[in-house]
């Protein structure tokens, strides 16, 4: 128990130890965990918004269902029905051919007077017009609603709908594989400095060894200054990250409120968790592999 | 203590540092290890410390295997031993205090033991105003001191000094190893490579001498050469 | 001139001794290298995207310039002339208002009969659509155009195309933003690493200049080997993406016809030279620097 | 060749390693300087060779002053000076052969009289066949050897040896010391730091003894004590 506890003093003494002396080799490795996982953060903001863009630009996808002519409420009461327990649907609004008529007659401008000329006819359907809670499924969806008696025609911008679907699948593929990319890339830097730290070091951990400490000994230490280290880099790029995106949205939905941005905290501060646990996580797994190499005598 | 059977230690590069030597020192013995420079003594010493593994033979220090020891059983080994390395191997970031601190360290002292002890065996070798410097700070002699004074810290029942001397003048030498005698007296085994003729001529203990890697001489109460 | 002779066979064969026995060194700095650069041209190809689509979209506006009824021939060409002498038109198209009515129709559907139940008569104007060399002049464009005699109407999306513009304008800020952040990134990784492994290498340096080496016979094999390293770890980053980018444009292109990517090799070879020289740059400054701190003893 | 006029070095931590020394080393001189551990002799060397700055004083060699001179012609002094450091800070990723080469490369000597001159001192200090090995492979004694066959390679017009036996056996030492006797016969000034009693009191050269920072003795035809 004593010895454990004298055990714990002694890391903790020695790491700081360390941690106070070894200044520049520390920047060097703090440095470049911030800088790694700041760019790795980057890269997951990215992938975020992307996603979130995409989808939101995706959930916007509507299905029109032009009817047949004559249908009386039940009628109408009854395809609703039936278009609302297809699979996908989120929201069905009902157009009447006289609120068409109006949109249409607003889009030629007043001047073009179409109402008169079309002396009191109109030539313009009823229809549904149905938001997806899964775009994912509009073409099934539309196939199937189109299938419903007293639905004429159906209409989604087919075509158009299924190229923005590949261009967003293409979007997330190339913004994750940027971001894995990344990933692996901070990985191998932040191992590379911390490998680099300890070969600048590699006489006194051999030194230790022959003096007769065990391996254990030698470890612990540099594994909660690792840790410390990884910590300390990676508080500083979640700062910074923070506090640049949070400043960059927050310009950014004045400027352009209509631009979907990912601005849930709870989500940031998952990523910044994430990104923290990174840092920690490689200090001391990368001090682990490195030291290790140098204990062999 | 110590037992060779027949060692041999060819480096990867073809030198034959030690040839077939066979050689047993018992406890409380104070041995001279001397020979001309590249004879093989710091192989042989690096051999009982474990820092080389023999190419042939079988070495025993304090009856258990030095071949067939598990790795994690090498740092008892060293803890046993006091060692001072030719090169000194002083850690260059921790002060003279935290060097010889360190060695008390990895055997588990606690902190009041260590305040009280390493001032003693610096006083010992004349360096206790030096403590809070750091090697590179400290002239040859007063490095070689602190070398010396890590491995008498734990008060080790073998000493095993390579070349403790090489950088001290007559005066501070004798204190040094008058000191291994008195240590010695108190049941340490005591193993001294060396090249300072007037000492071992002096003190007339066992001398093993080494040539080429070959124990050419070892005798009790011996000289550093024999007229030739 | 011997003497030049031998010292620069001297600097190239410390240099390469050094090359080959420090392997674990070099390799760590040319890995950075390749690494930093990679990321820095992943950021560059990213930027050159969304600056060559946004440009794309931006001159997909169109301006509609909807006429007054019962001008004749003359008329037209009168207006045409004057509108493509307006800033920053490119093209302009007569639309009668024949095909406008028959775009129509077939938005309804065939069934709907719209012609029929006009009863004739065609409520449309006739109008010219406008192309924009300059999508930022849209604005003026359509001012101006709304002016001439003739015109009855202007229309080009209004607020949408502001947006737009004002989209593609931060799409390009934060772009740049990120881009120069991961440049600033990319040189410390680069710096740093250069220092840690000169770092390793202090105590060689300073043997040297104890033994009565001046500044420039230690530093030259370092900059030549820097330089080595730097462009090694360059052309393993361009060669990666460069290899990389055109495999994903290749198949982007393939799926995604309509998006539009740079696959103008010109563009390429302009941006891969850059990260070369880059590399060489910061391999040869960076050792210079470092080099520099241990010399003086 | 050599003069210091009331040089004082006080290293930054208060240490007094030198104290107002005054001395002339004339050129073609063989000078011993010894004194206990601590005394200040390597700081001595350490200010010819301008590793260090002395605080106060004034210090020239071969006729130029130490402290006026610019950072650009500090090469050239250590060029003509040819330095065994107690230390022997060979170049770790060179092979013996190459830290000798390093030190012609340095003043421009071609790749035929490297091809010849360095073989040429390896085999004076006995080490030929160790050409090609890395210091970490070499005993300490080998090492201590390279770091004098490096000095030697460049026939420099001052030789300064700090303590270049002290891991040397007494028949490599008095082999070394001969040689350096020999070149200082063809007119090199010679400087030697050392320990080795006996080899002082045999010469009976000019000694310098140091105690404590201050120039305490300083005879022709010295011992390296006087009986206290
Ligand atoms: N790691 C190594 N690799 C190759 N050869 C080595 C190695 N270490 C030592 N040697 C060689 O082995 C021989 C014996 O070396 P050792 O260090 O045992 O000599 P020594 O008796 O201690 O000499 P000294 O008195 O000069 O220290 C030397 O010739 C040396 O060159
Ligand atoms: N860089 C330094 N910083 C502080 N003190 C130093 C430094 N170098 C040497 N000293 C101190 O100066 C004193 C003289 O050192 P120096 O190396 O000159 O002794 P020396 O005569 O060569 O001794 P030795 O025979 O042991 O080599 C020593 O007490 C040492 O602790
Ligand atoms: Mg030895
Ligand atoms: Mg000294």
């Amino acid at each position: 128990m004593l010895m454990q506890l004298r055990m714990a003093l002694y890391v903790f003494q020695e790491a700081f130890r360390s941690l106070r002396r070894n200044g520049w080799l520390n920047f060097a490795a703090a440095g470049t965990t911030a800088v790694s996982l700041f760019v790795l953060g980057i890269a997951v903001l990215l992938v975020v918004n992307t996603n979130y863009i995409s989808k939101t630009v995706e959930s916007n996808v509507e299905i029109m269902a032009y009817l047949d002519r004559g249908l009386d409420q039940n009628d109408l009461k009854a395809i609703r029905t039936q278009i609302e327990a297809t699979p996908g649907v989120k929201e069905v609004r009902f157009i009447s051919k006289e609120e068409a008529l109006a949109t249409l007659a607003k889009r030629f401008g007043k001047e073009s007077k179409l109402k008169e000329s079309l002396g009191g006819t109109n030539p313009l359907p009823d229809a549904f017009r149905i938001r997806m809670s899964e775009p994912r499924q509009v073409a099934s969806a539309a196939a199937s609603i189109n299938r419903l008696p007293g639905v004429e025609k159906v209409r989604y911008g087919q075509g158009v709908v299924e190229k923005m679907f590949k261009l967003t699948a293409w979007i997330r593929l190339i913004s994750m594989v940027v971001m894995g990319l990344l990933g692996v890339c901070s990985v191998f830097l932040i191992a590379t400095t911390i490998r680099l730290t300890m070969f600048a070091r590699r006489r006194e951990i051999s030194i230790m060894k022959w003096v007769g400490a065990t391996d254990w000994f030698v470890r612990w230490p540099f594994l909660l200054e690792g840790m410390i280290l990884g910590a300390a880099g990676a508080l500083v790029a979640v700062a910074v990250l923070g506090f640049s995106y949070s400043a960059l949205t927050g310009k950014l939905q004045e400027v352009l409120a209509f631009l979907p941005v990912v601005r849930d905290y709870r989500v940031l501060i998952h990523l910044f968790e994430g990104l923290f646990t990174a840092g920690i996580g490689l200090g001391l797994v990368g001090s682990f592999i490195s030291v290790h190499r140098y204990l062999r005598v | 203590m110590i037992q060779f059977f027949n060692v041999s230690k060819f480096y990867p590069n073809g030198v034959k540092a030690l040839v077939g030597a066979t050689l047993h020192i018992e406890k409380g013995e104070f041995v001279f290890l001397v020979g001309p420079s590249g004879a093989g003594k710091s192989t042989l010493i690096k051999l009982i410390f474990r820092e080389e593994l023999p190419t042939k033979g079988q070495i025993y220090v304090g009856g258990r295997s030095i071949i067939r020891m598990k790795r994690r059983d090498v740092p008892h080994l060293r803890r046993q031993i006091g060692m001072v390395f030719q090169d000194f191997r002083l850690l260059p970031d921790r002060t003279v205090f935290e060097n010889v601190a360190f060695a008390m360290q990895v055997v588990g002292a606690g902190p009041q033991e260590i305040k009280r002890r390493v001032p003693e065996v610096l006083e010992l070798v004349g360096l206790k105003e030096r403590a809070q410097m750091y090697p590179r700070q400290l002239s040859g002699g007063e490095q070689q001191r602190v070398a010396i004074a890590r491995a008498l810290v734990n008060k080790p029942t073998l000493l095993i000094a390579d070349e403790p001397t090489g950088n001290l003048d007559m005066d501070t030498s004798w204190e040094i190893i008058n000191y291994f005698q008195e240590i010695n007296r108190r049941g340490t085994t005591v193993l001294i490579a060396t090249h300072a003729r007037e000492i071992v001529d002096t003190l007339r203990q066992r001398v093993i001498a080494l040539d080429r890697g070959r124990v050419v001489r070892d005798e009790h109460q011996g000289v550093y050469a024999h007229a030739t």
